[in-house]
């Protein structure tokens, strides 16, 4: 799938004038800094300790003393969701790292070799592609065991062939450009000419790809500690607040509405930081969804 | 517009004339949380396979009722010899089997043979270990010799493992169950439910029910919109936590009953530290069983000290051998040498007393310093790992069935929990059948339990039942894992 | 077209046999012996060790491969250890829910997808676009449980329209099977028309923008026109794309849902059969899950070519 | 009363300029020339004609069709006159059509849109329409695809489209820039051939102004928006009154002084080319069964001396860019070798290769495509000195480039921006000082002016022959302008389909052609001069 790119032509000072007068880029921003604020917040405070349980005041509604109601253990709320912010944040970062630091040179080694080296590529990227994200993902914890280091793993092995399509897909649309054949020309080597000249113009598409795979990697972090599968106990994760809240929807139901708030919050705002980048500095670039 | 409208309310309507009507209604659908995984309560452990099956499908010659009585099914009658050793039973006549078969001695005989022969598969072959041999006297007379007497015989013959099955259908009732019951199987879908409807031949007085469907739903936060919406009428076994949401609602009736099992926070007591009496003792005193019962079972069910359910009539209160004391647990740690505390990892299986268990006692006992790594594991792992190979610091069950404080005396019971004279006490226990003496026994076992701190008792699990206000008959307590449904009517 | 064809086949069985090999090896490595399990607590060892061999689970592993392999052409997929019945007829049984589930889901997201996609692409930058695409941006952010969550308690438990979950199965009839479906199709179609409007959209725009756009509004063509006859047509290979990823999550990305609203599908068999280490069932279901996205992607790149001409007759 | 008037059109999109008090006329079965430099709002006025233009666009003024106020019209009106008396052809053929739609279609959409015509009827006039355009039905039936035809076919087709249904008035916006010299002489002469048989009239836009002053009867000079002359065309370009207009047509006919070539007296030939032949697979038709190999370039044997100035002209197509990859060690021929400096360099390994890179350097036909926005100009015209042996430090390469960017004529400060800072003809100047910084022996030029503006043309062409004399640096040109041959080069070879068909002294060859291509490519290649007498003894 060949990809069109038109390389922006501005300077440093004039993108940011332009990105700050992208609603989309300011508001996915602003959400994006406040909840990493809050989970970097949570290492030194948090209105309660996560870890103490007190049975004797369980289930309470929002109030003063606890703005969003306590759970099943008595626990604070928003303290369990700043903390909680630290684990989904830190599994979905790492997932979308090795995401790319795998996928990303795999796919410009493929598009600079091309025939078998490409070809393979492509069939091993088919072979992932093919196997369901979320249930391979679970025989993987299954496997290792659940845990937030196992949940990264699982997760950030669906995001290699994402990153390695796109990465390809980029290059492969730089590749024929004639700057590239001014470099052959200056007798550069074709990694020389990846590292120099070809990553440097796919970075907008992996940034914006990046933050697209981090608010799934959100959600797929949340889906699996639904299923008891992320961070264990006494470690809070935003999936097994609601898995925990379930059963007790009619009786206490801010337990699943602020985490859930939470979720629909951080995904959001990294989906509109990414449409807000791509409209910015690649506006004719057509986004991998 | 006016168009609009009329084809809107039509969609409403037609939507809720789909739901259940209400007139005086024979069937009944039952929520239960685990599948079975396969039909013959003979071959194979798992509660789910009673649940289902016990006293709806198959009978044995005595049966449990619901207080933990032994009462009497397929036998009529029975003469005990003086020396304890025989009994002869006196079978019903003009029984039959759901395929038709005629009921007699010899399906007895068979079926206690087939129970105690070397490649059985039974799961519970000790029950049947004392049978000498198995004689019919006559088409409707058995008569059955132990080796030495064993006062819970007839008990043992009211379990589900020990019913009776025809030898035409043995080999199939994984598939296709046929028993004597007053009700017969009719269909199983997997992963989703199993039906059974009235048996039109019943010897006993039938069922007033014409068909049963016990739903499987694994799921605790399924069970609450399940029965709102009037899907499922009833769970014998709710979930504690959720009873919040159902409790003060008119349309249903909450029961708590109690049950044999005892909920424990097993000890690997091979395994050090926890082979230092005085360790074992600090994690007694540590552990705060209000908080336990408030946080992980809605505040339902007894606390215990020993391995004995308040329910049974042998109970002996040691619950306050360990109160809540932090500073004496910290004391016993430093004198065990460990002031500064340890580590130790604590494996829970799926059920939510484990789970939700496992995170309060965690932070109790972190309170005196033991930090422990919690490990959430599947049945499959938790019997491979903890049961088999024992390979586990701390656990958390609840072992529900009856009468079962012999396990300590076990040989490689995964407690790894080895006390000669709690041995000796058990074997006499199984020699008498006298009720004062047995009584005496038992009192003694609890105390030695207790004393050694084998395992951190709990609390005694709660059958939290939850079902349709109209629904009579069902059962309050669990003495057996079973829902015996034969008395179960809709009244009014 | 015939070797585009044949190529696209023939990479398709690579991709399987790859596959089954991968599935094969990562489950040989699970921990846990299902013998045990279906013994339960009391049995001895030797109990246990009779069963294994009943089970043919001491027999070398190349053996159990080849067996098992040859057993999935023939569509024999051996006995579940759990249910001790064909694996087949366990996984008919569960695609009768996973399947309609499937088909329901894609086909609500779709027909609120592309005229969403449509509408606010031919407005673009205007008020619609920015409100239809401000919902998509929610729709994507919303955990499918969560929404499930939320869909239970307002049309099963307060105006108790449909049923809060369970299955009847087909035998009940139609109309209750598929009432019982409909939450958890609308908690399924969510997001995933979320995701395809947006396609639609950034599709349309991208096609919009080209010369041959241009040449037909030159020719005479109103607007609408030229969206429906020419735009539509060169935007459907991005929408094609991810309607073929859709099916294939829909197919088995569904565990969650299943649990949430107790659905016997495919997707909690799996689940069960991992947590029961029902080995046989995983293998088999997972392969058939694999081989059912490979062909999708099949029959997706062959869609291409009936869409654009410049496939067929490409290399 | 003219078929279009457009009086004081003025146009702004968004709040930038566009068109200032435009005034422009055509009368019917009249050619009008628009002619003027990229970024004068030559699209633009076409646009506004048929109401084309951008959300963000606002047009005052008048502009009257037949009668009617186009401004002032509602879109249902235009529908109507678009496609059916007004057509449009426009610039980029291989785009212009849609490409999962076959060309009957196509054709007959437009017929049966405005005529309420039955499908049968709709393709009998759209298959018509074809054959006068030259696409008969034997090779090209209605069921063909877009990408099944050429360039210049495609744009047939678009001209098919436009005069389905005989409009009064036909607007073609560079119809022939995107095409190859010979295709854009038969296009014109259809064009022609179609205007005269309906009386319709013709607004024709181009930047070229050798192919206006052929077609165009009156022509309008445009300049940032604002028409500098208008009148007959042969008198407006011969009296020149218009400063702009004369410099205009002074550019087109440039040729740059040339002292003496730069003899250097050396008697090794610096490159010499023998026997290279490279094929590219042909197309996949059946499963085993591939179309024959296409032959790129055919057994090509030629030699260059040092300082020389050779120039490569041919149709696109004919393989002089394949020859000059090939040539760069860019890319390897299939047999034949070639040997630069007396080293063979057909069979080295990139690292080999090396010291031959040293004295080799390529221009590019893009200026916006030949730099790679990421990165400051300085590291960009010091790539090449990766080649050099010893590597030299920053301020050594710091000084290297200021001193390329000083011969190139552009500031040293310039080194710390980047490329998009600068404009097209800028850019190529950057592109030569990234050429010239390793002191090479040869330069190769692939279609290095084709794509700037006619007044920057021709101050690259001087750079060119500057840095000839100064550095003696030998030049391959490859173009498919004679009138850039003719300008720069001593030398020049015709290629035709692979094989160099014709070589010589460059005005020798193109005065009098022997071989059929150079002939055929000589007779088609707009030439001012010859235009301006041919226009001068029809309108007297």
């Amino acid at each position: 799938m060949t990809m069109h790119i038109d390389i922006p032509e501005e300077t440093l000072s004039s993108i940011l004038a332009k990105a700050f007068r992208n609603t989309a880029f300011v508001a996915g921003f602003v959400i994006t800094v406040l909840i990493l604020a809050m989970a970097v917040i949570s290492y030194v405070w948090t209105p309660y300790d996560v870890t103490r349980l007190v049975i004797s005041d369980k289930t309470q509604g929002p109030s003063l003393a606890h703005w969003f109601g306590t759970d099943h253990f008595g626990r604070d709320i928003l303290s369990m969701i700043m903390v909680g912010a630290r684990n989904s944040i830190a599994v979905a970062f790492v997932a979308v790292g090795i995401g790319m630091g795998v996928g990303v040179p795999l796919g410009a080694f493929a598009a600079a070799r091309g025939g078998l080296v490409d070809e393979a590529l492509m069939r091993i990227n088919d072979l992932v592609f093919a196997f369901p994200a979320l249930l391979s993902a679970i025989m993987i914890t299954a496997i290792f065991g659940p845990g937030a280091v196992n949940a990264i793993i699982a997760i950030g092995i669906f995001n290699i062939p994402v990153f390695a399509r796109v990465a390809r897909a980029g290059a492969l649309a730089i590749w024929p450009r004639e700057f590239i054949l001014a470099a052959r020309a200056a007798g550069k080597s074709s990694t020389q000419i990846s590292i120099e000249h070809v990553l440097p113009n796919i970075a907008t598409l992996l940034l914006v790809q990046g933050t697209i795979q981090f608010a799934l990697g959100i959600l797929a972090e949340a889906g699996l500690s639904y299923l008891g599968l992320g961070a264990q106990p006494p470690m809070p994760s935003w999936g097994r607040m609601l898995f925990d809240a379930q059963t007790r929807m009619v009786a206490a139901p801010w337990m699943a509405i602020f985490p859930g708030m939470a979720i629909v919050i951080t995904v959001l705002g990294l989906n509109l930081l990414g449409d807000g980048i791509a409209d910015i500095l690649d506006p004719k670039s057509r986004r991998q969804r | 517009m006016r168009l609009w409208k009329t084809i809107l309310a039509a969609a409403v309507l037609a939507l809720a004339t789909g739901s259940p009507t209400f007139a005086a209604r024979t069937d009944l659908v039952i929520g239960i949380p685990l599948e079975p995984p396969h039909l013959d309560p003979t071959a194979g452990a798992a509660a789910a396979i009673d649940e289902v099956l016990y006293a709806n499908v198959f009978e044995g010659l005595t049966r449990i009722g619901q207080n933990g009585e032994v009462l009497p099914d397929l036998a009529e009658s029975w003469t005990i010899s003086d020396d304890g050793k025989t009994y002869t039973f006196k079978l019903h006549s003009g029984v039959k089997f759901h395929d038709g078969a005629d009921f007699s001695a010899d399906d007895v005989k068979f079926s206690l043979d087939r129970a105690r022969a070397d490649n059985s598969v039974n799961a519970q072959k000790a029950l049947f270990a004392e049978i000498d041999k198995v004689e019919i006297v006559d088409p409707a007379t058995v008569k059955v010799t132990l080796k030495n007497p064993q006062g819970s015989f007839l008990y043992n013959m009211g379990w589900g493992d020990a019913v009776i099955v025809s030898p035409k259908s043995a080999d199939t009732n994984k598939e296709k169950p046929v028993g004597t019951g007053p009700f017969k199987f009719q269909s199983w879908s997997k992963g989703s439910s199993i039906t059974l409807v009235k048996s039109d031949h019943y010897w006993g007085t039938p069922a007033s029910l014409d068909k049963v469907e016990f739903r499987i739903v694994p799921d605790a936060a399924a069970y609450v919109p399940a029965l709102l919406s009037g899907d499922i009428q009833a769970f014998p076994f709710f979930d504690p936590e959720s009873l919040a949401q159902v409790k003060d609602d008119p349309r249903f009736k909450v029961v708590i009953g109690s049950t044999e099992g005892e909920t424990i926070l097993s000890i690997n007591n091979k395994k050090p530290p926890f082979d230092k009496l005085q360790v074992r003792q600090a994690i007694s005193y540590a552990l705060d069983r209000k908080a336990i019962i408030d946080g992980a079972s809605a505040g339902l069910g007894l606390p215990i000290g020993s391995h004995m359910s308040p329910a049974n009539k042998d109970y002996v209160d040691l619950t306050g051998r360990y109160p809540h004391d932090i500073a004496k647990a910290k004391e016993l740690l430093k004198e065990a040498g460990l002031e500064n505390g340890f580590k130790a990892t604590l494996k829970l299986p799926p059920p939510g007393y484990a789970r939700l268990g496992g995170e309060i006692i965690a932070s109790e006992l972190r309170d005196v310093g033991i930090n422990l790594e919690i490990i959430p594991v599947e049945w499959a792992q938790w019997l491979d790992q903890v049961f088999t190979k024992k390979d586990y610091d701390l656990t958390i069950v609840s072992h529900t069935e009856p009468n079962d404080i012999d396990i300590y005396s076990r040989k490689d019971y995964y407690f790894n929990y080895d006390n000669p004279t709690f041995d000796r006490v058990i074997a006499d226990l199984n020699l008498t059948s006298d009720e004062a003496k047995r009584k005496e026994l038992l009192a003694q076992a609890q105390k030695i339990l207790a004393d050694d701190a084998v395992v951190g008792f709990l609390y005694e699990l709660p059958k939290v039942g939850v079902w349709d206000a109209k629904l009579q008959g069902l059962w309050e307590n669990a003495p057996i894992q079973a829902n015996d449904l034969t008395k179960v009517k809709w009244g009014e | 077209m015939t070797a585009y064809l044949l190529k696209r086949f023939a990479i398709a069985l690579a991709t399987l046999v790859l596959a089954s090999m991968v599935v094969f090896a990562v489950l040989e490595i699970l921990p846990g012996d299902p013998a045990r399990l279906m013994l339960g607590m009391n049995a001895s060892a030797d109990q246990v060790e009779l069963l294994r061999n009943q089970m043919g689970l001491n027999a070398p592993l190349a053996w159990r491969y080849l067996h098992w392999a040859g057993g999935l052409l023939s569509l024999d997929f051996g006995r579940s250890y759990t249910y001790s019945v064909p694996v087949l007829d366990l996984v008919r049984e569960r695609l009768a829910v996973s399947l309609p589930l499937a088909l329901i889901a894609l086909a609500l997201s779709t027909i609120i997808a592309i005229p969403v996609g449509l509408f606010s692409a031919s407005r673009r930058g205007r008020a619609g676009d920015t409100v239809a695409m401000g919902a998509a941006q929610l729709g994507v952010a919303v955990p499918n449980f969560w929404f499930a969550l939320m869909l239970i308690y307002v049309f099963a438990v307060w105006l108790r329209l449909v049923p809060a979950g369970g299955f009847p199965g087909w035998g009940a009839g139609i109309w209750p099977a598929a009432k019982s479906l409909m939450l958890p199709a609308v908690a399924l179609a969510l997001p995933q028309a979320a995701i395809l409007a947006r396609v639609t959209r950034s599709a349309l725009i991208e096609v919009l923008n080209e010369d041959y756009i241009r040449t037909a509004r030159a020719k005479g063509l109103p607007y609408r026109a030229v969206l429906w006859r020419h735009a539509l047509r060169n935007a459907m290979i991005p929408v094609l794309t991810i309607l073929g990823l859709q099916f294939a999550f829909l197919l088995a990305g569904t565990i969650i849902i299943e649990n949430v609203f107790y659905l016997p599908g495919l997707g909690r068999l799996v689940f069960q059969a991992i947590t029961q280490r029902d080995l046989i069932v995983v293998e088999s279901v997972v392969m058939l899950l694999v081989a059912a996205v490979i062909a999708v992607n099949l029959v997706v790149d062959l869609s291409y070519a009936v869409v654009d001409p410049r496939l067929r007759s490409r290399q | 009363m003219s078929l279009l008037e457009i009086e004081n059109l003025s146009l702004t999109i968004g709040d930038t300029p566009i068109l200032k008090d435009l005034q422009l006329s055509v009368a019917p079965g009249e050619v009008m020339g628009l002619v003027g430099e990229s970024g004068s709002g030559k699209s633009m006025t076409a646009l506004t004609t048929m109401r084309l233009l951008p959300h963000a666009a606002r047009a005052t003024g008048r502009v009257s069709f037949d009668g009617i106020d186009i401004l002032a019209a509602t879109e249902d009106q235009m529908c109507a006159l678009r496609g059916d008396d007004i057509g449009m052809v426009f610039q980029e053929p291989m785009t212009a059509l849609n490409p999962v739609k076959t060309i009957g279609e196509q054709v007959a959409e437009g017929i049966r849109w405005h005529t309420k015509a039955s499908r049968a009827e709709a393709e009998e006039r759209a298959r018509k329409m074809l054959d006068r355009v030259g696409l008969p039905s034997a090779k090209f039936p209605l069921s063909r695809y877009p990408h099944e035809l050429s360039g210049g076919q495609r744009q047939r087709v678009v001209i098919a489209i436009a005069c389905a249904l005989k409009p009064k008035l036909l607007i073609a916006d560079e119809p022939t820039t995107a095409l190859d010299v010979v295709i854009q002489a038969q296009i014109l002469d259809l064009l022609r051939d179609l205007v005269a048989e309906s009386r319709m009239g013709l607004l024709l836009i181009s930047h070229d102004l050798a192919v206006v002053t052929e077609m165009a009867d009156r022509i309008t000079i445009l300049r940032r928006g604002e028409v500098m002359e208008t009148g007959e065309t042969a008198r407006t370009l011969s009296e020149q009154l218009d400063p702009y207009t004369r410099q205009l047509a002074q550019a087109s006919m440039h040729v740059p002084a040339r002292a003496k070539p730069h003899a250097t007296g050396e008697g090794k030939p610096l490159l010499e080319v023998e026997g290279v032949t490279r094929d590219y697979p042909g197309r996949r038709i059946a499963l085993f069964r591939r179309a024959p190999d296409i032959r790129a370039v055919d057994d090509v044997s030629l030699a260059m001396a040092p300082g020389q100035s050779v120039a490569l002209v041919g149709r696109s197509g004919c393989g002089k860019s394949t020859l000059a990859r090939m040539i760069l060690a860019l890319d390897r021929p299939k047999s034949g070798t070639i040997r630069f400096r007396g080293e063979t360099i057909t069979d080295k390994g990139e690292a080999e290769l090396k010291p031959a890179r040293r004295d080799m350097q390529p221009v590019f036909q893009d200026p916006y495509g030949s730099f790679d926005p990421r990165q400051k100009v300085e590291k960009l015209v010091a790539e090449p000195l990766h080649v050099l042996e010893k590597q030299p430090t920053r301020a050594e390469r710091r000084e290297m480039v200021a001193h390329a960017l000083h011969e190139v004529g552009l500031d040293q400060r310039d080194m710390d921006k980047y490329p998009h800072e600068f404009s097209g003809g800028q850019r190529q100047r950057l592109s030569i000082a990234r050429a010239i910084i390793t002191r090479p022996k040869l330069v190769v030029a692939d279609e290095p002016v084709s794509a700037l503006d006619v007044s920057i043309r021709a101050q690259i062409l001087d750079l060119f022959a500057e840095l000839n004399q100064k550095l003696g640096i030998a030049y391959l040109f490859i173009t498919h302008d004679l009138t850039v041959a003719r300008a720069i080069t001593d030398e020049v070879l015709v290629m035709h389909d692979g094989k160099i068909v014709e070589r010589g002294k460059t005005s020798e060859v193109l005065d009098h052609p022997q071989s059929e291509a150079a002939k055929a490519l000589v007779a088609a290649a707009p030439d001012l001069h010859r235009a301006i007498a041919r226009r001068m003894q029809e309108q007297g």
